[in-house]
């Protein structure tokens, strides 16, 4: 990537600002349809974070760190990680205790038991998307930042 | 007083240091109270196994087995005569060191004195644990836990050499103690049981020759605190410990406990007829003999007192195993009477030694000329001890020499009763020009080298009188009188079975 | 309708879940709510673990399907005796452990609170998750998230840590990858993942190369793992720079949940019977016999308190491994079959936490970590020193402590296996760990301080204690205490029902 | 499956392990593997599993070459010499 | 000898992946550089993954997406429980990495090296036993 004082290069920056709207989308069409088709939240969030990996790798780190506070990382991980681990959990709760933990079809989004668990699983992808999204955008940010607050990678 | 239950007798006698030893801790910084309490406990510890004697003597074995640990071995208690014999001679001797402990310890003011008692109270928790243990695995807990709790003791100085002295110490200990679990491992995995019993356990399976005769090498290897020669170097080096630990755990406690597991091991493990056939006895006794005569012209050489006292002790301790070892019943009895009577007349010698220590400041024999003049009580304590220690009248050494004696006859051993004599004539030998140097040796030599212009007197009070008590019952027992009978009957019910 | 316990296998690892990210996200608003958060997830998975253990010892196993899905093709966690076992002694370590890190990490990590915790409770949820899974393929993603938190927390000492951290990353990750090839070839050959439902189709197969070699990787990937003899390399440096607590739960806890997932493996994926038809075993006996002397002499040669207990580590998994490996020969008697190895496990988690934690506490007061420096620190921390003193003479096997008892039944199984072999270094181990720990009793208790030889009335003076807090002298007193309590509980055969019930899950052990 | 491709793949895949484990540039090295996990994703998508191939492709060819690349960017470009 | 090439070759799957996993080992074992340890392991680990797809490829299958088309035409489709396993191990292994990098770097702040053998004589210098 480029130093802050680095010359800009035109195309790579065009080209960056034409793909990153593209790659997210893309991303998010890959996060929701991982049910039926390939990929998933996995592959979503790492498409998403790869996005912001580009307009770093285009612009600059402190630019990048802009758009993507280390706050909005922090958040952003932890609520995907709940949303994952937190709708498991609503089974168990809306059934009383009667479903097993991750058991969709027992959370009342709709009246019907499979949709209900397609649902679950849609949220459950989305959770998993938005933290592995926040997660790798936040490694690299830590591998690639020259501060000397040293910290330790987080993993996934 | 509340009346205890029989059975749970052993677990009180044995409760009373445990507890002793957290309130030593507890009372750390105030040291009358925290003497107290030891005080307490030693004769609250005496007292309750006293009481077991009565019941003991008339035949009945006080059992408490709380718990099992594998199938055919309970953890527990089962009093025999033999067993209440040694209890009572350590914790009968425990009042009167620790009489004598806190005379020793506030005239030198020693440090860590805390330490020091509690230490003390765990090592003779460990010393009665092994004397009323029911079975091997019981015996080994305690006998490791007396290893553990004595070096503080040995070490206690803290100078380079206690520290290498206690190095020693355990070195060879806990070696031993890894022998004598391999021992009592295998001996588990042949008899499925460790009990104690009076015919022996091992007699009855079905090992081949060659097997026993390891088995009981690993056990001789494991009780190494008799300090049989040639592992006998951790005694001598031990004596540079406070003398009140010489005297208690030098003299009675940790070698006795050897002792003590040796006669177990060939009377109430082996029992008395397989060793015969296995000619076990024989070698024990040429080993031991061997060791009496050695140990007694290395004590000849030895100028320091408490150097000559210890390698007495190794010549001693061999007469206990060589009596066992002839495999006679008057040779077991002289052995087993030589416990008790052994440990009065050596505490007495040990007393004596830290006596002339902290009254005189002096250590080795060459300077005690005329000692006898100004320590006149001390002296004659002193010759007592030496009496019986050479097995002369009045003094009870004679009673169990005798016995051994008689046993090397009923052996049918001439050779082994000439051992016995030569023996008997080094002790001679090596105790009699003590008692000769501090009644009528160089006076003017002896003080003038180390008075430092003190007046030489006798040492404080709490320290002469227990020496004269303990110097007291050395002639006491060799009388006929209603405690040497007691003593007689409980040896009597030991070798009968 | 399930039960409140039978949900419990599964909230345990789910609560320790969420409160990582809890943690995470409030230790951003407020630093200090980070140890709060944690000891009270690990206090409740703590309580619920002994609710498990209850329910496995009264009513029977806990099967829960996840999602609902039906075993091969759904992830199962089973709860039976062996885990709910190890789950109880993982999880109390792991209390104890940060109970004692409030302070620690004040001082040994300071402003890493809230990631030391984040960190620390995923580790929690990765060891939770190999304990309760039934399912291969999950007992693998839980051993690497459990390794990639160890890696993270070890290198949170920085400096020399790192290098220690990144040659444990590399071996761990070559471990695992083994661990999967061999998960790979059972499915290539069964096409199931479930343990139990492996067990039921490995039996016909046993003769296969491929069942044979995917055994060999996971023991081969496992031992790794658990820092087995000739595989231990890793496991010095990374022991004696992690911060204490980790030190302690890596060597209490994270080699010996490793070594919980081979027996899992051995044990319930193959079985006794597939076993006993291989020298496998065997060969482990030696290699064990050899990690035990070796590691001992290693542990003798060492000047740092805490590389030489690192060593002493590599001994003592010797220890569990020969136990394992005497199992199946000495399947009949009381002592023999899993006994031994499982109580060595629970012992060693408490000598070793605590002479680890000991050693942090030495650090923690004074920097200190040769042993020639701790001259005279007997009297200046004297509860931490008696602390240690305990547990060492538990190490060394003098009764009635924890390790005397597990030397024992050790000794009694390989009699009953007949290796007479192993009994002499078994007992030759206890005199070289003797030697080791005893050289820092000595100089804790007996050497003087250097430039006060003459008098020692007067340095008795000099010294004033400087105890550790007693938030850190607890946690440790609680491991000490227990060193003995467990013996005397061990002796009296009180949790040997337990260990039955275990080995009765596996067709072994006696008669009792 | 079609085995030219296959084994075309598979060649390309050992050629190029070798070569980003030799070359003594890091940056090419990691540039290497990213060419790497991107033929291997290319193989599994053959191999019937687009999922995996995709994921890979993801991960492999993107995510973990950005680390390498921003590890060595933050550290030294070129392996020394034994 | 045509059979013998042929039952080498049949399986060519699971020879690349042996020689890639040498390939990694290699790498990981002879390489001093730290990073270049780290592309070792990285193919090491791909290897494995070869292997396990392999194992779920089928001659003449399709990928196992579920389509109304492929379940009423009966295709026979490639096993996708080996593909799941193997997105978690990418997971797993992508995230090894980034810890290990990480590492690296702070390696590299502590010592100015990334060459192995370097950091060891570093740290022997400074007297292996103390940390701070």
């Amino acid at each position: 990537m480029k130093e802050e004082q680095g010359e800009r290069d035109v195309i790579i920056e065009t080209v960056a600002r034409v793909m990153i709207p593209f790659i997210q989308l893309f991303a998010l069409y890959v996060i929701i349809h991982g049910a039926g088709g390939p990929g998933g939240g996995f592959q979503g969030g790492v498409v998403f974070a790869s996005g912001f990996i580009l307009y770093i790798i285009a612009f600059n780190l402190a630019g990048g760190r802009k758009r993507f506070p280390e706050s909005a990382n922090t958040i952003l991980s932890s609520v995907g990680l709940y949303i994952y681990a937190g709708i498991g959990l609503l089974a168990i709760l809306f059934s009383f205790g009667a479903a097993q933990y991750l058991n969709y079809g027992f959370i009342p989004f709709t009246s019907h038991f499979e949709e209900n668990r397609a649902l679950g699983m849609d949220f459950v992808e989305m959770g998993i998307g938005i933290t592995v999204m926040a997660i790798i955008a936040s490694i690299f940010f830590d591998l690639a930042e020259k501060d000397e607050k040293q910290k330790e990678g987080e993993d996934g | 007083m509340m009346e205890i239950p029989e059975t749970l007798k052993p677990l009180f006698a044995l409760g009373c240091p445990a507890l002793a030893a957290i309130l030593i801790l507890v009372f750390g910084r105030r040291p009358n109270l925290r003497e107290g309490v030891t005080l307490l406990a030693s004769l609250s510890q005496f007292s309750i196994i006293l009481s077991m004697a009565s019941r003991v003597v008339s035949g009945v074995k006080i059992q408490s087995y709380l718990f099992p640990i594998v199938p055919g071995i309970s953890f527990g208690f089962r009093v025999d005569a033999f067993g209440l014999l040694f209890a009572l001679t350590a914790s009968s001797l425990w009042i009167l060191v620790s009489i004598y402990s806190i005379g020793y310890m506030r005239a030198l003011k020693e440090h860590a004195q805390t330490r020091f008692y509690f230490c003390f109270a765990l090592a003779i928790l460990g010393a009665v644990g092994v004397a009323l243990s029911g079975n091997l695995v019981t015996m080994y807990i305690f006998y490791e836990i007396l290893t553990i709790s004595t070096y503080p003791l040995v070490a206690h100085e803290q100078s380079q050499e206690a520290i290498f002295a206690g190095r020693k110490y355990l070195a060879y200990l806990l070696t031993s103690g890894v022998f004598l679990l391999a021992a009592i491992v295998f001996t588990y995995a042949t008899a499925q049981t460790t009990d104690f019993n009076p015919g022996g356990i091992l007699s009855l399976t079905s090992s081949s020759r060659s097997t026993l005769i390891t088995l009981f090498i690993l056990f001789i290897l494991g009780f190494m605190k008799a300090a049989y020669m040639p592992f006998h170097s951790w005694l001598p080096a031990a004596m540079v410990a406070p003398t009140p630990v010489s005297a208690l755990l030098h003299a009675v406690a940790v070698v006795k406990a050897g002792v003590f597991g040796i006669v177990r091991t060939v009377a109430y493990i082996y029992g008395i007829d397989l060793m015969r056939e296995l000619g076990l006895g024989i070698l024990l006794a040429s080993f031991a003999g061997v060791t009496m005569i050695v140990a007694s012209l290395f004590a000849i050489a030895q100028d320091n007192l408490k150097r000559r006292l210890a390698y007495s002790t190794i010549s001693q301790l061999s007469y206990i195993v060589f009596g066992v070892a002839l495999l006679s019943p008057m040779g077991i009895t002289g052995a087993i009477l030589h416990i008790p009577f052994h440990g009065f007349m050596k505490i007495t010698l040990f007393l004596c030694a830290g006596s002339i220590l902290v009254a005189s400041g002096k250590k080795n024999i060459s300077e005690m000329g005329g000692i006898g003049h100004s320590m006149p009580i001390t002296m004659l304590a002193f010759t007592v001890g030496a009496l019986g220690m050479c097995g002369l009248p009045p003094a009870c050494g004679f009673v169990s020499k005798w016995f051994l004696g008689l046993g090397t006859v009923e052996a049918d051993s001439l050779l082994f009763l000439a051992v016995l004599l030569i023996s008997s004539l080094l002790d001679v030998v090596y105790f009699f020009p003590i008692v000769y140097i501090a009644f009528f040796g160089d006076r003017e030599r002896g003080t003038l080298n180390l008075s430092e212009g003190r007046m030489m007197k006798e040492a404080p009070l709490s320290m002469v009188i227990p020496l004269s008590i303990t110097a007291l019952f050395s002639i006491i027992f060799s009388f006929p009188n209603p405690i040497t009978s007691m003593l007689f009957d409980l040896v009597r019910l030991a070798i009968s079975h | 309708m399930l039960s409140f316990v039978e949900h419990l296998p599964v909230l345990v690892v789910v609560i320790s879940l969420l409160s990582a990210i809890t943690i995470f996200i409030t230790g951003w608003i407020n630093k200090k709510t980070a140890w709060y958060i944690s000891t009270a997830t690990l206090l409740s998975q703590f309580i619920s673990s002994i609710f498990i253990l209850h329910h496995v010892m009264t009513v029977g196993p806990i099967r829960y399907r996840l999602g609902g899905w039906v075993p091969p093709w759904g992830i199962e966690y089973v709860m039976d005796a062996l885990n709910a076992y190890v789950l109880v002694i993982l999880l109390f370590l792991g209390l104890v452990c940060v109970i004692y890190s409030k302070r620690n990490i004040d001082h040994e990590l300071p402003d890493k609170g809230v990631s030391f915790y984040t960190v620390y409770q995923l580790l929690i949820t990765g060891l939770c998750g190999i304990t309760v899974t039934g399912d291969i393929f999950n007992m693998y993603v839980f051993i690497e998230i459990t390794s990639l938190s160890a890696y993270a927390l070890i290198a949170s000492r920085g400096k020399i840590a790192l290098k220690a951290s990144f040659t444990y990353l590399v071996l761990g990750s070559i471990g695992a990858c083994f661990f999967l090839l061999g998960i790979g070839f059972l499915y290539s050959v069964t096409g199931s993942l479930n343990i139990h439902d492996l067990s039921l189709l490995l039996p016909p197969l046993y003769g296969n190369r491929v069942v044979l070699a995917a055994f060999v990787f996971f023991i081969v990937g496992l031992s790794i793992k658990m820092a087995l003899f000739p595989l231990h390399t890793w496991l010095p440096d990374a022991h004696a720079f992690a911060p204490a607590e980790i030190s302690a739960m890596l060597s209490g806890i994270i080699i010996e949940i490793s070594t919980y997932a081979f027996i899992r493996v051995a044990f319930s994926v193959f079985t006794a019977r597939f076993l006993q038809s291989l020298p496998v075993f065997d060969i482990l006996c030696w290699l064990a016999a050899a990690a035990i002397i070796i590691g001992s002499v290693l542990a003798i040669s060492q000047t740092n308190l805490k590389r030489m207990l690192a060593y002493s580590s590599v001994a003592n998994m010797g220890y569990i491994v020969l136990a394992l490996g005497l199992s199946i020969s000495a399947r009949k008697a009381p002592w023999g079959g899993l006994n031994p190895s499982m109580m060595h496990i629970l012992n060693h988690a408490l000598m070793k936490g605590c002479l680890f934690l000991v050693a942090g506490a030495f650090i923690y007061k004074a920097d200190l970590w040769e042993i020639r420096d701790f001259r005279g620190l007997g009297r200046r921390m004297p509860y931490t020193c008696a602390a240690f003193v305990i547990a060492a003479l538990s190490m060394i096997g003098i009764p009635p402590s924890v390790g005397f008892v597990s030397k024992l039944y050790i000794i009694l199984a390989s009699i009953e296996a007949k290796k007479f072999f192993f009994v002499p270094v078994l007992l030759l181990s206890s005199l070289l760990n003797l030697i080791y720990f005893w050289r820092v009793i000595e100089t804790m208790y007996m050497k003087r301080v250097e430039g006060k030889d003459s008098a020692h009335t007067s340095h008795e003076l000099h010294l004033q204690k400087e105890e550790i807090p007693l938030g850190m002298l607890a946690p440790i007193w609680v491991l000490a205490s227990l060193c003995v309590i467990m013996g005397i509980l061990w002796l009296a055969n009180i949790p040997i029902p337990l260990l039955n019930q275990i080995n009765s899950t596996f067709g072994l052990g006696g008669i009792r | 499956m079609i085995l030219s491709i296959d084994l075309i793949l598979l060649f390309f895949v050992v050629l190029i392990a070798v070569a980003a484990i030799t070359l003594r540039d890091l940056l090419s090295a990691v540039i290497l593997l990213g060419a790497y996990s991107f033929l291997m994703a290319l193989i599994w998508v053959e191999l019937q599993s687009v999922d995996v191939g995709f994921t890979e492709a993801a991960v492999g060819a993107g995510a973990t070459t950005a680390f390498l690349i921003a590890a060595v960017s933050r550290t030294t470009r070129w392996e020394k010499k034994k | 000898m045509e059979w013998f090439i042929a039952k080498i070759f049949a399986k060519y799957n699971y020879w690349i992946f042996i020689i890639l996993m040498m390939i990694g080992f290699y790498g990981i074992v002879a390489k001093d550089n730290l990073i270049k340890k780290i592309i070792g392991l990285n193919i090491f680990q791909t290897a494995i993954f070869l292997y396990f797809i392999s194992l779920g490829a089928v001659r003449g299958g399709t990928a196992p997406i579920v389509d109304e088309e492929i379940i009423r035409k009966g295709y026979v489709y490639a096993n996708p429980l080996p593909h799941v396993l193997i997105l978690t191990a990418i997971v797993v292994s992508v995230a090894t990495t980034a810890v290990a990098l990480s590492l690296v770097i702070r390696m590299n702040q502590e010592y100015g090296t990334i060459e192995e053998s370097e950091i060891i004589q570093k740290l022997g210098e400074g007297g292996m036993t103390r940390t701070d």
